[in-house]
Order: C-alpha cells, then structure tokens, then sequence
C-alpha cells in the first residue's frame, strides 16, 4: 500500500496516523512476523521495519540495543527482505536503515527489492539531502517514497530543501537529541509543526511512549505519530512480548483518535 | 590536486552522512572554519600555542644508527615531543581555538584508547573550555590512567555503558549529546574523519608537521625527501606531513596497521588496513573506504596500536590512494614491535606503537629501493603509554 | 661571582672528597671539560643534540589562568617538554658527548627512581656508548618501568642487592665499578653534586635552561623577571635556571622538599630540605650543607617527590644560600599535591611532583609581593611518572 | 705506641707487619673488645679499627655489611672512643672512618681524642690529599699519623705530593677497584710497590685474605699486609669468630714471616 494512500484514508476518518518502529530480527528473525501483526492488530496504520546496521549513529539507546540482538540473531538484508515478503500485512510497510547498507547492496536494487517485497518507503537516518541525489533518482523512477528528517534545528533554506527532495511523510523530530523514550513532549513541536509548511504529511516521533502523548502531538497539528523505543522496549524484557506491544499500538491509536484531526 | 573549500569531497570520498539535527551545526562549523581559517589574528594566536604551549616546531632529527641499521637516510619527525607524547594536541588546539572564536561554551569528544580525549583536555585547560568526553566503559577501565589524567585536567569523562562499552558506544553517545546541544557545544573529532569539514580541518591543523618537515629538510639536505611514510590509522598524521608535499615530487606512504594477518571473518578483521583492502562504503559521516562484509556491516578490526584500531580511514587519503598519489602499504603487529625495539634501542627513543608501524615498513622496504635516498619517518607519538603492551609480548 | 675553572670549591663548599683510586679519573675529568667547555665544535655539536635530539628551546609559556589565581605573572620554563620528560637530559647528552671527546667506550651511573638513568639511558643511545646503570634491587621492583625503559634503549640495569637495596648502595657500587674501571669508563653524575668538576660541568650542560629564559623573558616582556623559582633536591634544575642570572637583578628562590614536616629523628628526616636545616658536612665527595645527626651519619631524607629526596645538596647552592644570593624555601607534601592539581586543572599542563613544590611556593609566596611581579618557574618534568603516586594520595 | 716504632721493630726482626682492619662495634659495641685481642693474639701487628659511617662509599659489599651490622648495634663515635680507651693492648691503633664524622666532630676535638684514647693514626679513605691540609695540620701539631692511600693509578705528580703529605705508613691499593677479599693478587702490586719511592713503610692492602696471598705480598718488597674483609667475613658469620679471628691472623702473620725481609 502507498503511504499518501493511508495518509489519505485515515484523512478522510478525520484521524492521524500511528506509525510504530521495530527493528527486524529483534532479536530472532523468526519473530518479527508475529510482533509486526500484533502491532497492526493493535491498530498501527505505518509499520517502519528498522534493518539493521551495525553502528547505528543517530539511534539511542534503546534502539541500538535492539540492533545489537539483531544482529547477534544472524539479521542479514537477504533475510530481511525475506521477512518482508511474508508479511501479510494490508498497510504501509517502510525501511528504516542507514545509508551503508544501501549503499553496498547497490542503490537501484535495494529500491527494486523494496518494491518487490512490497515496501513502500525508505528513511535513511544519516543520508542527508545534499547527499541523497542519486537515491532520490531510483526512489522516483521505481516510485518508492524517500522520507526524509527535519529538527527544531533545520534553517530554513534547508527545510526548503528536504522537503522538496521528500515524499511519503515528514519526519519531524520533536526534540533535539536522538531517539529514546522520554517522559514528557517538548512545547518545539507545535512550533515545528507549523514551521513546516507542506502538504505532505507531518509524523512527530522521538520520545513518544503513551496514549496521552500521542494525543498532545495530534494536537499540535501533527499527522501522524512515530514510537519507536517503546515497542522496543517490550521487545527487549521478552515477556507476553505481542500481547504488550497489541496493547500498546491501542493506547496509542485510542490517544491519536481521541485527539481528532 | 588541492581542494576547493566549497566542495564537501575529495573526488567521489567524503560528503556529509549525518543526522538532520546535525547538519545545522556542520553547517556552521564550515561556514566558521572557512571564515576564520586564513584569518591572520586567528593564525597567529594558534601558532602562539602551537609554540609556546605545545612546544612547536618539532625538532627533524637524522636518526644515524638506525639510517646505518636500514639502509637508508632516515629522518625522524619528532611528534613524540609534542605536549601530552603525540601530534593530537596540534588538532584539538586548532579545535578548541576555533570553539573560543565560534563562542561556544563546551567541548565534546570521543576516545578510544584515550590519546585524544587526553589532548582535548589539555585543550580545553589551556583555552578554559568546559570539556568532556565519552569514552566506553570498558575503556575507561583498560585506560584508568588516562581517564586520570583527563580528570586531573579538568575534563569529565563519561563511562558509555551501552552496547560493546568501546570507542562505536562512545562515538554514538557523543552524537547524541552534540545532537541535543548543537547551539552551545563543539564537538570534537580526532583525526581527518566524519563528515565534511572535519577532515579537510583536521588535515589543515596537522599540516603544521608538514610545513615545517620541507623548511627542515631544506636546511639539512638542501632538497626535499624522497620519500615520507606516516602510520594510518584516521589518518590525521599522515595527511598532516603529506599535504603540503602533495604537489611535490615526493613519495607518500601511508602505513596501516595487518595486525596479525590479512584475515577476515564475517564480523572481524585481523586487521586495521582499511586502504589497503577496504571497500568503499559510508561510515561515520562520510563516504570512504571501510571495512565491512558483504552486507555493509562494519567489521571490528583489530591491531596491536589501539591508535590505529580502526574501521575506517579518512577520505581524502582513499582519494588520494585512488589517484596513486599516495601508497597504502601495512605492517604486522610483530613487524611493528621489532621496529619498536630497533628505535628504543638505536636512538634512544621510545616510539609509539602506532608509529612503530611507519618504522616497520621503511625496515622492510628501505633495500627494494623504493623509498629513494633519503625518507622522512613520522614519529606520530612516544611509546611511554604502550610499554605494558609491548612487556606483555615476547620480542 | 662567577668561579674560577681552576678553584674546586665555591667559598668553603665543593672540592673534591674522594678515594684516592678515583682521583685521577676525577683529575682527567676536570682536564678534559676544561679543554672542551669553551670548544667550539663540542658546543656546536652539543647545541645539535640539545636542539634535534632533546627538542630545545623549550618554551616559556605565559600560563594566564594560573596567573590570575594565583595573583603573579607566570611564565612557566617547559623543561616538562624535553625528551625523556624532564631536564635530566640536557646534562646526560653533555657528558655522554664528553664521554665520547674523551675517548671513553663505556658510561655508568646510579638511579633511585629512574629518571636519571633513563636520561643516561637515551644519551648512550643517541651516542651509541654502552650504558650500565646501577640501582638498588628494592628500586628495580617499585620502578620497574623505567628499568624497562632503560632495558629498551639498550642499557643494562644492575640491582645492588647490598645495604638497604636502594639508590645509597646503588651509588657505593657505581663508585666501585668506576675505581675498578676508570681508564675505559665515565661515570655520569645526574645533579650538580659529587666532588669537582661535577657540580660546575652539570650546572654548565643545565645552564641552557637560564640562557634560553633569557632571550624568552626579553621577547616577552622587554626585561628580566622579578623572581625565579625552582625545585631543588641536587640542585641542577635550580642551578641551570639561576646560573645565567646569578648578576643580574633577579630574586633566586630554590624551593625543597617540605616532606611531612620539619621533623628529624637520630635517622631519619622527615623533609628532604637540606638547604634550608642542613648543616655543613661532606658527602659524596663534596663540602656541602648535609641533613645529618649530631655525629655526622646522614640522615633518611623523605619527600613525596622521588627526584628531591636527598639528604645532600649541590655545594654552589651552599655557597649562594650563604652569601643570600639565592633564598632557600620548602614547600610540604600536601602543599606540592595541591599545586599540581592546580596545574593540571587550570593549563592543562601536568607537572612533575618534583616541579610542583615550586609551584607550591608560588602559591603561598604570591600574595606577600616577596616575587614581585613577574616570576619564571621551571617546570624541570612532566608528571606522568608520578600518576600512581597522587592517584594513591587523597587530593 | 707510635707506628713507626712498630715498623721500626719489625724491621729489626726482618719482618712484615700484619694490619688487620674490623669495624668497631660490629655486631655490637661488646664483642669489639675481644675480637681485637683475639686478632692481637693471633700476631697483628697493628689495628685498624674502623669506625662507622652512614654512606661508606669507599668500601666494599663485605665492610659495608660490617659498617651496617654496627650502626644497628648502636655504635657512635662516642662509645668509639669508649671502646678505644678501654682495649689494652701495645700495638698501635689506627681508626679508619669518613671525613664526615671528623669534620662534624671538629678536627682538633678528633684527633685530641685519638690522642687521649690512644689511637696513633687516622685513615680517612675519602679525604684526598688536595683536602687535607687542615687535618694534616692538627695531626703534626698533636703528633698523629695521617695515613693516605696510593693506587696504581696514582700519577707521579699526585704521589710526590701524597708521601710528602702522609705518615704512619703508604696504605697501597693493590688493585684498583674498592675493598673486598679476592682470590689472586694483581702482578701490579710489585710495580706499585717499586713506584712508591718514599723511606715512611709500604703496607699493601685490598683483597689479601690467606697466608699465601700475604707471603706473596711481602716478596713484592711491601713492609705490611692489610687485611679487613676476610676478617669482617669471619665476623659476619657468627661462628667461633674469636677463634677463627686468632686462626686467620696467625695463618697471615705466618705467610708473612715466611718471606722474610
Ligand atoms: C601516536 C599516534 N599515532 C597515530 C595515531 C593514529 O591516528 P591518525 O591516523 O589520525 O594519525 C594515533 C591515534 O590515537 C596516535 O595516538
Ligand atoms: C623532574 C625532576 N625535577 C627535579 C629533580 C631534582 O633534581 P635537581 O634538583 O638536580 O634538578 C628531578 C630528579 O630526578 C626530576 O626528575
């Protein structure tokens, strides 16, 4: 499913978006079929599948930790790709990694393989905009969406950059800093919100853990909302581990609905 | 073959791999280190430390017995007597001024072994800058002594806890913290890696070793080097004595680290020799050459020179490499340790394992005649903080 | 006030107490340094090691923060810099280079912590002369580093297994071996101590130190400094700093070791400051002040700094105490450990512990106008040997 | 009894002199007594009796050891002169010690004291003839001998100005290097004895520790034979050391007189 499809979807219901994170093959391959369908049945409307790499800048803590059992449970792109195209799921999937493991695959055949696996975008954490020309190139000619970052930090003439460069959604990051669950929403995301101007949709994430927050940020004017380290973090303590995060993506979801739009 | 400032790459190497909330801040950084790097006040207050604080020029000494013992003319570029053993300090003074002249209030910065945080913290002292420093926990325990010494100078060290608790922990942990704290702080990158300026700034700093090698060499000989061989590691040293000889009718080797061999596995290489037999990939900010497996995961390498204990290596030197400006070669662990014995032994002075490697390679090469009559070795850093390792081994 | 070559004694102090077995060797040495102090190519060549070899001049650095806390203008004498680590080496490359004009093969010397025979150590090196270095058997253990330092650079290091295992007995045996060898060896004194010519060769090879303050002050500030401040144990960092300004209008303050006190029992002291409670009395060939009991035994020295723990002092620091050309003063243990954390945290600089009891003085004297305004202090090492020994200490 | 009154007697028996060296007080200021008369019983001919310094750098290991084992037993330069006043014996004494203890005891307070107890000559091993001008000149004004050493390596100028300066008799390093007991005796010990051109008697020390070696030393033409770290040995052990003292002393005097004058 395209992304500006669901987006468009859930406008029409007058709802903003869940977009959960989990990193694929945390931490055995053979489980995240189930996670990812628990999430969905706990209602999220964008699945961001992490594939993992191996030194993980601009991730925290908690997301770096799930990268590591990843990988100790023998993640590869090959079996990533694999996982994919099992899942039976009828929403947006996107791929969430860093610009190496593109880069080495081959940039046209890694977006070949998202479309014939069924992924419908790409957010590349450390892939710049002034850097991103020649996968931007294969994204449009194999209409793949490029979804590209944007902090409280970005000039404006940057902004005007990325946002010309990106589609699928925005990913606004609402605080400074890397991901990792917070405690409380920072009062720069509405101001973010609005500094973007756009028409493609805005996805908040960083530091989002409850129904309650996710709420605030709808509020904001946001499209949609990004919980990465909390799902993660189900994932990591391995107890009643697709009951937690279905029960989580429903506080979640319930949050996001109960702001309206 | 030099490079325009406005271009973030040397040929298709380098560029900018970084995070959105980082990139205003290595925008910046750019835009601040273009304006004040041909600034004259700037210049000569870091020549100022350069001298008087880290004991600039350093000396190049024709080293006679070992020149006997090889074969070959040998001079030695004495980095080893630099402030805090190393050529470090040259680039985190430059930093730390430039920090100073942006206005910002505090130094961040990542250690491995901890030669660099130890030089951003006599930095930070010697301009007043609040520093601190990530560094693995398990480092932090396999070099107490130099989490001492960042300490006595005032500077924080804080244990990374996460992950494998080495350098790739502390390196992410930093990020973060520049992340949340682009507006105040300057972060500090080590050798001529990460994303665009870094390199090209980290190389302008070390240059100095350079500059003052061909006003030494002229003096002494009359003519320039033949030849000038570097360890690699970054490649911080190596591009500071090769660059202002880059247009020169010299040959430039740059010496990384074969560990025990050239083997590889799917996670680790014996090796650090990332020039020699890396891939060209894109890794802590820049595209360069790597080493990584199939799949682009980044192997842990492996050398006796912890210095050297590296992924990566800077890109400017896999352009020049490409180019065949420059010669990557390497030297086993047991080849630097026996040029490590020959240098305490002949000269009487102890080099740094890093450097031994450098060493190492002119004792192999020096009889093919590839060097030419007369080589400059780069003695990057002194040996005091490697005798345990080299008293753990058997000669 | 300068001394005539041909006197041994300054005033009362010097001469030459030694067994008649070791005259002529003493008579040669006296001989041969006077045919080659004023010869312009040993100096030409000497002032060749001194710069390539050892890294001089060593800097004098304004230090502005702890200037302002400490209320004085501080330059700091960055003998800190110097290869090997301290100013140690400026005397050894002297008499190694004697060594050589006087045709001996071989060179001996006693160590108690080390640093002396290291600096003896790279000297053989750099001249290619073999090396013995004798130290107490206790020593070895508790410095066992810097044997192996020494190891590495090609000399051999011989515990004394006699008397007390330390640096006394270490100097009884290099006494002997020297009797048992004087035609072939030159024993190498590492302070301004021991019967003439030592005290006058080695202030002379330290007097570098002085020259280049010299030039350094008159470039900076347009005049001499008010003081001069340097740690004293033998006596040669404080001699090489003060001897070119000894006509000049210049304050002279050698600062000892305060130790834990000014306490003494029938054995022991609890201070190493000799020139401040010594009383006169001959030791290691020479007339000098001497902490001795009321038959003349010397006393135990103590100090938390190693290289100032000696229960003699050089015979021209003696004689200038005497005549008030030079103002002994002390600094304690605590008062030494405080100024080197103030060193560290405030420049980035880490001093020896020896260095840091002139720092101390500093402090405590700064406020009472006793320095004047600008006061130069030698910082005669760098303190990473003395890591363990303050990391062990409550700050 | 005067030194040379003692040479001179000897002469007139046509035999060497034995001068045996111990430390005072070694181990403990008693014993001293009866290891002296053990040594004069055994047929020394005169004392050397050492008095102990802190930093002996004149000596070997062996006297070290002694000089040690004293300190410790508490000995002074007072109970020196104690034990000094108290021996009874009619050969001459000599004390053998560092310039530091005499200095610090004032020179003319030192040697009225060798006067009053009756000690006829003082060896300072680290006192050259350069320095002693000022003991020198208490010594002749109190009538003491000031005995000074020679070695092989004295120069010829050096040696004219030690005879003129000592008396008592020329302490002759046989060897060069510091004392200590050796197994051979250096053929340089005849070309120093010819050396020394002087009529004050020649005694050769360093390294003598049987009745051969002794034998052989006289033959060079020498007056006496010193003999100290054999002795010091003997007291190092602890065992029958009067005895053995006596044994020693009279195996050398035997060596010595087997070879006549
Ligand atoms: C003495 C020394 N030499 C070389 C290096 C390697 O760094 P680079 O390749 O950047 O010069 C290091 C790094 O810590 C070092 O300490
Ligand atoms: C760094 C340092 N400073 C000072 C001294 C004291 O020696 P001197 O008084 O001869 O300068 C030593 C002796 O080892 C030393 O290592």
């Amino acid at each position: 499913m395209k992304i500006s499809d669901k987006f468009n979807e859930l406008k029409k219901k007058r709802e903003g978006a869940l977009i959960a994170y989990i990193c694929a093959g945390d931490p055995t391959p053979e489980g995240t079929k189930e996670y990812v369908t628990a999430l969905v049945r706990g209602g999220a409307d964008i699945i961001e599948l992490g594939l993992p790499f191996s030194d993980p800048t601009a991730d925290g803590p908690t997301i770096q930790a799930g990268i590591e059992r990843a990988l100790n449970g023998g993640m590869t792109p090959d079996i990533y790709f694999k996982i994919v195209g099992s899942l039976k799921v009828h929403i947006p999937l996107v791929v969430m990694t860093y610009y190496n493991l593109i880069f080495k695959r081959g940039l046209e055949k890694f977006v070949k393989d998202c479309v014939s696996f069924g992924i419908s975008g790409i957010i590349v954490p450390d892939l710049s905009a002034e850097e991103s020309g020649e996968l931007a190139g294969f994204c449009k000619q194999y209409n793949v969406d490029l979804i590209f970052l944007v902090a409280p930090t970005t000039t404006e003439s940057r902004m005007k950059r990325i946002l010309a460069e990106g589609t699928g959604f925005v990913y606004l990051v609402a605080r400074m800093g890397v991901t990792g669950a917070r405690k409380d929403i920072a009062a720069s995301t509405r101001e973010l919100v609005e500094r973007v101007k756009t028409t493609t949709p805005k996805a908040v994430g960083f530091g989002i853990s409850n129904g309650k927050q996710a709420s605030e940020i709808i509020r904001t004017g946001a499209d949609g909302v990004i919980v990465g380290s909390a799902f993660v973090d189900i994932i990591a303590s391995g107890k009643d581990v697709p009951e937690r995060l279905e029960a989580l993506a429903r506080e979640l979801k319930e949050g996001i609905r109960a702001a309206g739009k | 073959m030099k490079q325009e400032l406005k271009l973030t790459k040397f040929g298709k190497y380098g560029g900018q791999f970084v995070p959105e909330v980082l990139m205003p801040a290595i925008e910046e950084l750019t835009e601040q280190y273009e304006k004040y790097k041909d600034d004259p006040v700037f210049n000569k207050e870091l020549d100022y430390y350069l001298r008087d604080f880290a004991g600039r020029p350093s000396p190049l000494y024709l080293a006679k017995h070992l020149s006997k013992e090889y074969g070959v003319r040998i001079y030695l570029k004495r980095e080893d007597l630099v402030h805090g053993g190393a050529h470090k300090l040259n680039n985190t003074l430059g930093q730390a001024l430039l920090t100073r002249y942006m206005g910002k209030k505090r130094i961040i910065a990542e250690t491995g072994a901890g030669q660099h945080g130890t030089a951003c913290a006599m930095a930070g002292a010697a301009f007043g800058i609040k520093t601190e420093v990530y560094m693995g926990a398990r480092d932090t325990v396999r070099q107490r002594m130099n989490v001492y010494r960042m300490e006595l100078m005032g500077a924080k060290v804080i244990p990374v806890k996460s992950g494998s608790q080495t350098l790739k922990d502390a390196i992410n942990e930093a990020m973060r913290d520049w992340a949340a704290n682009v507006e105040t702080t300057h972060y500090m990158i080590g050798s001529v890696v990460g994303p665009h300026p870094y390199p090209m700034m980290v190389r302008d700093f070390q240059s100095v070793i350079g500059k003052e090698v061909r006003t030494q060499i002229m003096e002494k000989e009359g003519r320039f080097p033949d030849s000038i061989v570097a360890c690699t590691g970054g490649g911080s040293n190596a591009m500071g004595i090769f660059y202002p000889f880059i247009e020169d009718d010299v040959d430039l080797f740059a010496v990384e680290a074969g560990g025990s061999g050239m083997k590889v596995t799917e996670k680790e290489a014996l090796h650090s020799a990332t020039l020699c037999t890396g891939e060209e990939g894109i890794l802590h900010g820049m595209h360069t050459k790597v080493l990584q497996n199939k799949y682009g995961q980044i192997l842990e390498s492996s050398s006796i020179a912890a210095g050297l204990d590296y992924a990566g290596v800077g890109p400017e030197l896999a352009y020049l490499a490409d180019i065949g400006r420059i010669e990557p070669r390497n030297s086993m662990d047991s080849e630097a340790l026996d040029a490590f014995h020959d240098l305490c032994r002949l000269e009487g002075i102890i080099p740094a394992l890093e450097s031994s490697h450098a060493l190492a390679y002119v004792k192999k090469a020096a009889s093919s005649g590839e060097l030419g009559d007369i080589v400059v070795i780069n003695i990057s850093g002194r040996g005091d903080k490697d005798l345990e390792t080299v008293m753990g081994m058997k000669k």
